[in-house]
């Protein structure tokens, strides 16, 4: 039943050294606020677990924190490559980083198979790609009624789901409305969940396309208000676009990265802390 | 940046790109539904919506169904595509309510790179263990270009991404050729149409091998062979791309315009 | 695309004879106008599926449209049996009525699976249960990753689905808020869908737990105010319960349920006059 | 309609129904998530969540997570249901993200058969083919048998409901018992009680069998033999259950009647 933490005792409890962790958004709410945290308390030999890596893994990737990656599609959105995600593939840089690579709509019924507490789903895709070739998580499978031939993804069960959201309200139930992406999944995929919101709220008002994860599903909720910069959140703050452009040029060299990481997420106590130094650098456009 | 424009009631100046764009935002039907990239397909799509389609139905993998962005997203769950969408929905429902159940008229997809059938890479440069360039991976492509009912291809002609050979199959277009799509087991029609900066291609009805039917005004049929990593396939007669109107750039560039704005961050 | 029509032409062009049809709600926002609109033009063999067939397949079974029932749970909510569902399967009044019979699990993956163009979804049940003995639509099948045996129904592509809903907007645009049970995946996984509403409203407002279902799913749209009596229409007017009760004692019995049926169905034009017949018996509340 | 009532702070008087519901309310723990069949156990759960379980999350199949009804749900999608609820999702949710994944504590059954073993038949009377009753169907009976960590049935205690061999398994108890449950691959506990309204049944750990372990006020185990259709086994010393509190029974009561001034259907 989701309680209200602060966002370093709900890491330190419940993301542990070798979890895979999923920390998910789908260019809207990103769980920044959260990422951070985990890079500030050393979490090491993950299992990150994502549909659309962006910049928050290209950093707990940079910093050494991740084995492996699991994903459909990594790059830093609208503007092009995730260096450190890059280098970790290419030149084994910090650390070498073991891939696992699906489509998105693999990945998407992977999340709901682990959220129905099925082993598998079943999807029509991946058949004539090389995708089968260097994934092993993807297997043929007969609908025993049509004989047709379909593919199978085993179901993904994070250890941790992480998510940003818009509100809470007093019982603990989570709202996020606008692009909901795969977040309800994740949560209800994952043995254990933490969700960040912008405020919490007495009572929850309808807003359009909005879905309520309600608070028994939900281990730890902390209030960490534009905890999804650089991205945006529907009805608080838009996207942070000269943030994602600067990006490419910090992350693009060993050195400035992980000075800039040492600068402004390390070096800072938390999350709003690290929004008054980018701010300083004029990072924040709002 | 070369410029082109003759005819009648066509456009005085305008980039390559911009034909490009032009010519792949007439490929779409109005009243379709269009799975849309980001980029420029998102880019082609929505031109496409505010000329001569202002009835196709955007979709964004993100789960927007019916998005009428009044400026350019710049990414794929940006807020605009929900703003006006008839409707947001989540992902695994817009990958399996929507495009895998055949709701999808057309795919459009960007590439990396490409091969003479339509086949798409998006994943790596060199061996996939130990890749020369990592690229971002499949997203929504395999999939998109699996089911919907055809897929329209944009990408510049260059001769690193008009290749012989993939590096990596990440969607399927016309596979090996001939009818290897069918035989996969895909219903739809696959890539009808690659759209460059230098022209338009479309698989031969027997073969599926795509062939340089149409180019735009100013480009030969030289430039295209010595920016194809294969031994291009021409039409006998290859037609000429109708250059962009003024109202069609007009539209493109106001769309631009505006995108710029946004993406300079200032507003709130 | 959805186009506003009215409903008599919208049965008439889009169910067939011989179809199978989907009428789908779950206690809320019952079809009624459509199913009593079928009735009225005599729709015959129709294979009728629905999770929780009520009143309204009660009715269309007892004047002989249906040939087989594919379903869940029948019976009068909160009230007890369905007594026309009853004869047709006990003493094949007034036609012998082929039954396909699976849980509520099963035949909402069913529905699931019919929506998401797959010909079989995976579920946990019936193991165990003499259901797979007399449902042949039910077949076990192996996870290709971890072994486990699991049960596989075939998808429910239904000829034509038609639900009620709140309302719809001036593009076509529907909404249903509360309770929306089976409706988007009924709709999605139909050949053809009807759509009734309460209302047309220029522009949608959000609504607690609402959906919305894109005009382009929908083939016709036909405005029914109180549609879905003697059910409920959040937002617009509470059940009926006096008509649930009521109902018992008029299809209890063969020529109580056709004198019946003749005077407020057959013998009425459309649903306005039908209400106002039920009405002047006293049997709407409101 | 029989009356009792002698312990302090017990109530009065109640009926035997009345006595049922209650047993059962008190089965169900505070903070625990309960999938809710509609009739008896939803009254139960509903005077539970009123009195000692104010923290338990009520389930109901139509799609409704923490639900709050004030009166009693007249249809297992009533409006009430959704009214205060935490969440309100579709019908495939409720059974693949709640019920099927684990996430349900306690299922809260009725029955129109059940036998020594626990399993339901809620399909016909007399053989399938032709029925002497054709009853409702399975709903969600067999996947809440199936996946919640454990099962209450309430049943009133008849011989023609307690029955020594089901016409049609629905949902399956300890199957045919022994370890048979867990053979089928069944990881819930299965039915943990059965309350009637005579007394409480509880499975035998070894054999699976219920067993008459409590009798409510005033009945008898000659009573329960009576009405019970296979010879019923009775535990060396059964309990005697807790008459109905005062609160318990004016809360009970105060539901009922507020449910039964919606029943007749005036309010708006």
């Amino acid at each position: 039943m989701a309680h209200v933490a602060n966002l370093r005792e709900a890491v330190a409890g419940l993301v542990r050294d070798g979890d895979s962790v999923a920390l998910e958004g789908f260019t809207h709410l990103i769980p920044t606020a959260a990422a951070h945290e985990i890079v500030r308390q050393g979490r090491r030999d993950l299992t990150l677990i994502r549909m659309t890596p962006d910049l928050i893994y290209d950093q707990m990737i940079g910093v050494g924190c991740a084995r492996k990656l699991v994903f459909s599609w990594g790059g830093n959105p609208g503007v092009g490559s995730l260096h450190r995600f890059r280098d970790a593939v290419e030149n084994g840089w910090p650390q070498p980083l073991e891939i696992e690579e699906h489509s998105h709509a693999g990945m998407a019924n992977r999340y709901v198979a682990g959220a129905s507490g099925l082993p598998f789903a079943v999807l029509r895709g991946y058949v004539g790609t090389d995708l089968p070739k260097v994934t092993p998580t993807i297997a043929p499978i007969e609908c025993p009624f049509t004989g047709e031939e379909l593919m199978a993804v085993p179901a993904l069960r994070p250890d941790v789901a992480i998510i940003h959201a818009q509100q809470a309200d007093g019982r603990g139930n989570v709202a996020v409305w606008g692009i909901s992406g795969i977040q309800k999944e994740a949560v209800l995929s994952a043995r254990r969940a933490i969700v960040t919101v912008e405020e919490v709220v007495e009572e929850l008002a309808p807003h359009p396309f909005q879905i309520v994860l309600p608070a028994v599903a939900i281990d730890a909720i902390a209030v960490e208000p534009h905890g999804a910069h650089p991205s945006y959140a529907d009805g608080y703050y838009d996207r942070d676009n000269a943030f994602y452009e600067a990006w490419d040029a910090i992350a693009r060299d060993r050195g400035m990265f992980r000075s800039w990481m040492d600068e402004h997420v390390l070096g800072t106590e938390n999350f709003g802390e690290y929004l008054r130094s980018v701010r300083a650098e004029g990072m924040v456009s709002k | 940046m070369t410029t082109h424009g003759e005819k009648a009631g066509a456009a005085a100046s305008y980039t390559a790109d911009e034909m490009m764009t032009v010519a792949a935002s007439r490929e779409l039907a109005d009243g379709a539904v269009c799975f849309v990239g980001i980029g420029l397909p998102s880019e082609a799509a929505n031109l496409a919506r505010a000329t001569h389609a202002p009835g196709c139905v955007l979709i964004y993998e993100s789960g927007t169904v019916g998005a009428k962005p009044d400026v350019l997203p710049l990414s794929i769950g940006d807020g605009v595509l929900a703003e006006h969408a008839d409707s947001v929905v989540s992902v695994p429902e817009i990958f399996n309510y929507w495009l895998q159940a055949g709701r999808v008229d057309v795919g459009f997809l960007g590439a990396a790179q490409v091969d003479r059938f339509g086949n798409i890479n998006t994943t790596v440069v060199g061996p996939y263990e130990s890749p020369k360039v990592r690229l971002p991976g499949a997203g929504g492509a395999p999939e998109i270009a699996a089911s919907a009912r055809e897929v329209i291809i944009m990408l510049r002609h260059k001769r690193r991404a008009f290749v012989e050979e993939l590096s990596f199959v990440t969607s399927v277009g016309h596979g090996t050729g001939g009818n290897h799509r069918a035989e996969l087991g895909y219903t739809g029609a696959g890539p009808t149409v690659l759209i460059t900066d230098l022209g338009v291609l479309r698989p031969d009805p027997e073969t599926g091998e795509l062939t340089l039917v149409a180019l735009h005004p100013g480009a030969t049929v030289e430039q295209a062979r010595e920016a194809t990593g294969w031994n291009l396939k021409v039409a006998d007669d290859p037609g000429s791309t109708d250059p962009p109107t003024e109202g069609e750039l007009q539209v493109l560039r106001d769309l631009k315009a505006r995108t710029e704005a946004a993406r300079r961050g200032t507003s709130t």
